[in-house]
């Protein structure tokens, strides 16, 4: 175990560039987590990266003084990666941002996952402090990998949300033999390399089965821990080469990467727990007979008379949520806002930070259909000015505006923090159903006397809406 | 085994207060983040982890010339090491791009 | 240089027992700054220091695998401080709290010089590293040790502020020579032993000198500013004993006392600049001519008609500062109270963060004569419910109620949060003169109609006042 | 002189990269104390500080039962490091019990 205790090069130079890599990972991160200074935070983390990569190219030298070689296959593998990976990333749509980063968490993942391997391969009767570091950095790699390629299929559609029956106690029972499997190979029971690679293909399965039954539209959290994941395998490398700059920004995502996955949970008003064992938002079907259940009767309200309401009020409040994401409407609700405001009426946005599917979306949403970020007004700021608001206009969303999160404390979402539409004129909600949302709870809003539905898809009716105003 | 373990511990000692201080850091330095900005943070970290590209480097640098499989399993993990950097600072840059705009109060 | 490159010790429950104690650091000061979790931290700082303390005797072990002996001595010691400490920490009043702190940050910093001293004693051709970092920790050590005497001092009143014509250049000069005799010793140009100690004594110098000139008012920030160089003095024992414990928590105190110090200027709206070279705070006298110049004619109130105004008040708030601290008139402050709310007025008080002279000087003073703390109102609470107030009481206030800090942007203060006291029906100011408080600067509110001066000692007035109230 | 820096650097590296972590994470931790708390949070970290009585105690415990100079001077540093820490813990005890009576919010 000796080797842990060099440092991993004598290279003063090295070692200074590794530490402000160091620097600028905690800088960046910080700076990421302010409005104001998130874009140079991610530039500066991007800087000490690029330094960090290049100095280890052509200033690391092992313990027998011999630099690195096979430039030749490092430099096209750099070039590989880099074309194909500003080209996906400048190429991907918004709203599939999160798969994208979930592909390149699984990246990550599976590059840990690959450094094991050889390590594993290359050196055949490793001391038993450096086989426990290769054989954790490699079950963390794959359970990563795994998981967000699954993560990845389940939010571009390709795999849908399926539970197993029984499916908790088979993963319990696969992450036994991860568990079992190591102990013997890191104790030396076993020289036998069938057993490494069995390890390999139980945590592979592990990742996929641990994802697989947890509903797609809890990706975002599932993504930001199997993030953290794929940080606490990099710090295994670190480990491995006694290299400071990979264990700080490791260890830094691994922290960093839990308390953001805690905070997501938090900020939907759900416990991470509950996310994982898939308690509300895994059954969407299961959810959907609770819209029968009436509670009342919802008031319709007739395209005709939308139209007329919304051009004579002075002041307009659209509330953008999932359903308008589904229906691709951006652009058309952008189009009805636009005619209002041609009409003198005053028009803002009010967004609520979980709407959507992943924090921000709503955003994202909208500033891909050009709507001014002048009109979105954050949660806050539109509960402050919903007083002189003559009528609101709810575009698929539910949760955000359900009067349960404050009035019932039996409800689960009681304590989420809403968009307090009540207080306005009027409300119109516009929805293909009485379905519940993301929560699958009742919305007691839709029964509300201030409330009217107008049912139907989001673009569609929006589409009708704005023809319909032309012609007030 | 204990003893082992004790002996890792000694001798890894520095590295292991590193660890720990990164860990207090990692939360400290996060935990105002608001939740406009929970994707493109997640977005950033992951890039950020992508820091394990240069073990990828160091064993693909140190692999001989005859082992084709070290030298395809480590052209590999480069590749997708600098799809993980690279990929994430850009689609991070890019989020940030959008939401920029909001910017501004 | 090799000596540093070892681990200190080669057993790992010392070593643990150091990683547990700079972990309680960390969260004693994390919980340190929350009022919740304040006291809670402080215990949990307290407990890791004492196990490291604990297994450094019992388990140190130097290179050659010898333990440490003198048993009977360090013992002896230790008792001695503790008792001494333990006594003068119980014993000393509330108000004197700033002055012990400064004492204790001086013992700290003289502990950190005196190790340097044995080493260097005891080492008589040290590695030029490891005399770099001996120097080092002296001058710091000594600097802090000298300072904090000079702020203790000046605290309790035996040494007065004084201004050295030149003193600038003075410093400036006893600067620069402690740089370049350490120099001359650690580049080893010199082996002659005077010059060592011809550098502490020139950096006792530098520290006396240094905080001779600031106002005794801005001790508070001087303290928490040699306090972080105390830390720093520590760190410099943990690189020369390579114990992480010493390190982590000498550092820790070095940037958090740091950022206290920018922070607490920032609470009473200067730069440290400012404090350092004494811009306002040390010039009472320069200041009091100001007072002088009259801007119209101040309104002067009977003690009679005080107390008839307060008897029939409804809401009366007293706002506490500097001067009732002066006046040693807390007590007599909770009598008037009490007399009010016998008569059914409804007394609370108005807390400004910064009002005295030490951060929360207003909180000790008013618990220490026992007046409830429900009473006691945040200023954020207190500018809420002022509209509210019939009377408002300054008692020995000043900058805290002044007026410029919001309406004149050429003002020394503006931008400083104060206690809007113009927002309620009468405004009774107690002070003794005209003079300008700490900032010596003009109060406008003297002079609004709102606003009567009813002059006098703060204990005077409010025994008159107290005794007027039982007649009404 | 800046080779033996360089050489300093490299030999010391993982405790200035303790050292770093150490001054972001004491930034950190305290930046979003209430301006009550400063005297007290002064006053705890000056009693933190006080684990430079660890050095003391070493110089002390080392120091050859002949060398008097060494003894007394030692004495005198544990004798004042524990001042420092045990005065310090005390006070700023004493301290946050005023305060706390204040809490309750
Ligand atoms: N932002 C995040 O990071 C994040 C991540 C995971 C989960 N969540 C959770 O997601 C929820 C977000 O709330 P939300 O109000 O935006 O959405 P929601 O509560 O999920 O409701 C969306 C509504 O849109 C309607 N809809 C669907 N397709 C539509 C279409 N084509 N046209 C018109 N309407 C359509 C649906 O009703 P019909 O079926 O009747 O049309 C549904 O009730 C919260 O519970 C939040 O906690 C958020
Ligand atoms: N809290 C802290 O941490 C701290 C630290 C350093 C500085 N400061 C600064 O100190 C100031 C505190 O404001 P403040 O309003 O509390 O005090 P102040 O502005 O200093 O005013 C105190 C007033 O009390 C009067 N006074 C003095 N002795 C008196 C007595 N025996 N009886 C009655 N009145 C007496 C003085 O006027 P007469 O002479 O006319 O009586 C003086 O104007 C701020 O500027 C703050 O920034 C605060």
């Amino acid at each position: 175990m000796e080797q842990f205790q060099e440092l991993l090069s004598t290279n003063p130079f090295l070692l200074l560039s590794y530490l402000i890599g160091s620097i600028t990972f905690i800088m960046g991160l910080k700076m990421l987590s302010h409005p104001d200074t998130a874009r140079k935070g991610n530039m500066i983390a991007a800087v000490g990266m690029t330094l960090s990569i290049f100095t280890t190219i052509f200033l690391y030298k092992n313990h027998n003084g011999e630099g690195l070689h096979n430039y030749g296959w490092i430099f096209a593998a750099l070039v590989i990666g880099t074309v194909v990976g500003t080209m996906a990333a400048k190429k991907v749509q918004m709203t599939a941002m999160p798969e994208m980063v979930s592909l390149f968490n699984g990246m990550g993942g599976a590059c840990a996952m690959l450094i094991s391997l050889i390590e594993y391969n290359g050196d055949l009767a490793p001391a038993p402090g450096k086989l426990l570091i290769i054989v954790l950095g490699m079950i963390i790699g794959t359970v990563s990998f795994a998981g967000s390629m699954i993560a990845w299929g389940k939010l571009n559609g390709r795999i849908k949300d399926r539970t197993i029956p029984g499916g908790q106690v088979i993963n319990f029972a696969i992450f036994g033999a991860v568990i079992f499997l190591s102990a013997m190979v890191v104790g030396g029971y076993t020289g036998n390399h069938a057993v490494f690679y069995a390890i390999l293909g139980f945590a592979a399965l592990y990742g996929i089965l641990f994802v697989m039954p947890i509903g797609g539209a809890d990706m975002p959290v599932v993504i930001s821990l199997l993030n953290s994941f794929t940080g606490v395998a990099a710090a295994f490398g670190g480990f491995l080469y006694n290299n400071p700059v990979m264990l700080t920004g490791g260890i830094l995502v691994g922290s960093a990467g839990t308390i953001l996955t805690i905070l997501m949970c938090k900020a939907m008003n759900r416990s991470l727990m509950n996310v994982l064992i898939g308690s509300f938002g895994a059954k969407p079907g299961a959810a959907g007979p609770g819209g029968n259940k009436e509670q009342g009767n919802a008031k319709e309200i007739s395209l005709n008379d939308t139209a007329v309401l919304m051009a004579y009020a002075q002041k307009v409040m659209i509330i953008p949520g999932y359903g308008l994401a589904v229906a691709q409407a951006q652009h058309t609700c952008h189009e009805l806002e636009k005619v209002l405001t041609e009409k003198g009426v005053e028009v803002s946005y009010g967004i609520h930070p979980v709407a959507g599917r992943m924090p921000g979306h709503m955003n994202v949403l909208l500033a891909e259909a050009d709507v001014p970020y002048e009109k979105l007004l954050e949660m806050e700021d539109a509960n402050d000015q919903m007083g002189g608001v003559n009528v609101v206009m709810i575009l698929g969303a539910n949760d955000v505006v359900n009067p349960a999160a404050k009035d019932d404390p039996s409800s689960p979402i009681y304590g989420m923090p809403i968009l307090e539409v009540e207080k306005a004129d009027h409300v119109i909600v516009n929805k293909r159903s009485m379905k519940p949302g993301y929560a699958g709870i009742e919305n007691e809003l839709f029964f509300r006397p201030k409330t009217s539905m107008l049912f139907g898809d989001a673009k569609k009716v929006l589409q009708d809406l704005v023809s319909e105003l032309k012609n007030v | 085994m204990i003893e082992q373990m004790l002996a890792f511990f000694n001798s890894n000692y520095h590295l292991i207060t590193i660890v720990i201080l990164s860990i207090f850091l990692g939360i400290e330095v996060i935990s105002r983040v608001p939740a406009v900005l929970h994707t493109p943070l997640m977005s950033g970290a992951n890039a950020i982890h992508g820091v394990v590209i240069i073990g990828a480097i160091i064993v693909m640098g140190e692999a001989h010339e005859g082992d084709i499989l070290s030298l395809i399993l480590g052209f590999l993990a480069v590749v997708l090491g600098t799809l993980n950097v690279v990929g994430g600072f850009v689609v991070t840059d890019r989020m940030l791009e959008m939401f920029g705009k909001k910017k501004k109060k």
